[in-house]
């Protein structure tokens, strides 16, 4: 993390569910604290905190096993654009505070200090 | 019209006065549970202990259906079915023990995977149905025919340590109207990838996660059917306009749905449990908006593959 | 000493393979489970269910204590007794269900309600206690023996729409030491009022409700002994005054006990889920501190009337 | 209540579980504001609280179901000392934020803007 001074970071909790931990070095809950603007000087949003735990946090080579399609994460850093739209992998829910992030304006959400932001795959068992 | 003075027989008095003494239950909730009929598909983990406590809370007639037959590496938490029992069909299996314990219940075996050429004839028979499988094919089917046939679905599921369940289309409006409760369809849109898609089998599940989701799912249903089914008499034109109700026909407020929310469970974690809002249906639902393109005459005709739409990677029973 | 190539029989193989699989469980946790003894207090709403999932994952040995005999009003909740067992002891109508799920179990019956003067000689038998009883004079007899006799506790209660679980006593190290987890009267000093205690038959109790309690409480005896149960050998000096793991005898991480909780369930509630962080040990509990008035020879002799205790209004039945 | 601006007032919500609620019109969840101070000026703390939901909101007047041994509440207000230690009735959980009271101070915790005070009676029913 190259957070300068407590005023350039967000502190949240990111955690991962239903079998997505396993992309996560196994661990469900992470806390951090990613940067408050993105590279474009903008408020980060989910968008980027996706971006920055493909980049960072996961340890996992299968990034398309996270993100849709393997289109965004799967190419080199420098590539992802801001500007790139992230959706969510089919089987993948995103939830910001305990609602689905389609109630909360999905990848375009601007982190707050303190969220929680929870990923979930669906399963299947039974 | 004759009013019973007693409505219900002396001995369901006796087995479900427990329940009958609570107001959430009563008189009334007793004699919905009795003139209601449950489907439940898949008798397997999540299916034995939904069945055997609705059974037990006097639903009237409970529908299972299961092709398969039962295996000893069931046993561990298919708790409907017993080791003499191994290699009998798994709907006779958990019929007779259902039986046992509460023979006043017509059970109705279907001795077969569900598909989508028989799955809408079988629907319109039940009031509710309960979602008690194990593959994505057969999700996508089993919420398709819901909202088709508009009947309340009560969908769990589980692997290795975690849970999950959600009650859907409810209220069961017809596809296109806002104040019908999400599909399947709205919350996942699209399969996961199948190299993501692990199996019980393959993945492990530990009997009381999986066992805990079956219960709470006939804990789901009974209340649906307590309350009364919210129908689409209920809901005026006014009311669909506006979202409001209107003074001519004011919809119960203790028959309003509750809000779309999804349970999780993860037995290793602290808390247990979380509860998480959903959304509500969504305008481009392919199942349940205006624009649907899931049809009747598409499901009845077989021309929706669900195995191949989920892309299997393996050969998949859709049950 | 001979290490088998194959610790498990082909057999148990088969039938837990699917939590076998697990981490969490493992071929060592199996082996723990085999080799480990549950005691169920109460074969009822909470002991039916939780019996049966531990059937189902293999543990060793359970043993079953109640004196109560089936009735009809327990069917709609009790899913191990059947129509046709009604006034059978309940402690052989959930065997002779258990045994059909899993014969490879040994299981013990008690026809007899617990009392202070056997509950020591009972529970020295076994590894983990299962409170499934109804009433708050057997769950501080339960709670006192399980300290004197160094057992976890898990404990459970249902009424009406509500469920509460706690883990109790675990670890479970001698009275007076700090390390060693709370006892029921360390969260529950003195017993209700009289006049506020509401039982089943009184309350009712949806069945579903007290099956998930009963479940889970199945879940957290599997957690506590796939983990393997601290012991008191387990702490050595160095930890007990400092509460750090000292060089010699560093406890194994992942065989510390959860801190304390209490789950509360509410069926109809917005989150039905809740966990809440409880007190540990209480330096001054009459129980499980070095302070302690509940001895061996009080609760054997019986000149501890937890019927008296708890003030009954009505005759009442301790278990 | 008697709030005159909203700097004197706390916004809490106060709730009821395992058969408690029938004490309180039957509703498990209250979203109340308790003034700010006391009687004396203090800081409002939870025997605060427990004296003010016998005087407001309880509607049953079976005040000892609720309160210790019924020598609190049954009194009539005015006599209800800020002094007078509040101890939770046996058989009730009073959990602050989640978490036991014993572990935030018992009834001198105090109340915060937003806490969750949450009154849990035992169930012995199985
Ligand atoms: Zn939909
Ligand atoms: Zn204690």
């Amino acid at each position: 993390m190259s957070a300068a001074s407590t005023e350039d970071v967000v502190p949240i909790t990111v955690e991962f569910s239903g079998g997505l931990e396993m992309l996560f070095s196994n661990e469900r809950k992470h806390k951090l604290s990613i940067a408050a603007k993105d590279e474009s000087g903008l408020n980060s949003n989910v968008a980027f905190l996706v971006r920055y735990l493909c980049d960072n946090l996961m340890k996992d080579p299968r990034k398309d096993l996270f993100v849709l399609d393997g289109t965004v994460c799967v190419v080199p850093e420098h590539v992802l654009s801001p500007a790139l739209t992230i959706q969510r992998r089919p089987g993948i829910l995103v939830l910001i505070n305990d609602a689905d992030w389609e109630l909360e304006g999905e990848d375009k959400y601007e982190i707050q200090k303190g969220d929680n932001i929870l990923f979930v795959s669906t399963l299947h068992g039974g | 019209k004759v009013v019973k003075l007693w409505p219900l027989d002396k001995h369901e008095y006796r087995r479900y006065g427990r329940q009958l003494i609570m107001p959430e239950i009563g008189l009334t909730g007793q004699l919905r549970l009795k003139s209601s009929s449950v489907l439940v598909v898949g008798a397997g983990g999540l299916g034995c202990p939904a069945a055997a406590y609705l059974a037990g809370a006097g639903v009237g007639m409970i529908g299972l259906i299961d092709g398969d037959t039962v295996e000893e590496s069931n046993l561990h938490r298919q708790i409907l079915h017993s080791t003499e029992r191994v290699a009998m069909p798994k709907v006779d299996s958990a019929i007779a023990s259902l039986r046992s314990l509460n023979p006043t219940v017509k059970y109705i075996p279907y001795h077969t995977r569900l598909t989508a050429e028989i799955a809408l004839d079988i629907f319109e028979k039940y009031d509710v149905i309960l979602d008690c499988t194990d593959t994505p094919a057969s999700r996508y089917l089993i919420s398709d025919a819901c909202v088709l046939s508009q009947k309340p679905l009560v969908s769990a599921s589980a692997l290795r340590t975690d849970g999950q369940l959600m009650v859907l289309n409810n209220p069961p409006l017809p596809p296109g109207h806002a104040q019908g409760g999400p599909c399947y369809r709205c919350v996942f849109p699209k399969p996961p990838p199948a190299a993501s898609v692990v199996s019980c089998g393959d993945g492990g599940i530990l009997g009381p996660v999986v066992g805990t989701m079956g219960v709470l799912q006939a804990l789901e249903t009974i209340k649906i059917i307590a309350k009364g089914i919210q129908r689409y008499s209920d809901f005026d034109s006014t009311y669909l306009q506006k979202g409001l109700p209107s003074g001519n026909s004011v919809p119960d407020p203790h028959r309003l749905s509750e809000p779309p929310s999804l349970l999780l469970f993860s037995a290793f974690s602290n808390p247990p449990f979380r509860s998480i809002r959903l959304r509500t249906r969504k305008a481009k639902c392919s199942a349940c908006s205006a624009q649907t393109t899931v049809t009747r005459e598409a499901l009845k005709s077989g021309s929706l593959d669900y195995v191949q739409f989920c892309g299997a990677v393996s050969p998949v029973d859709a049950l």
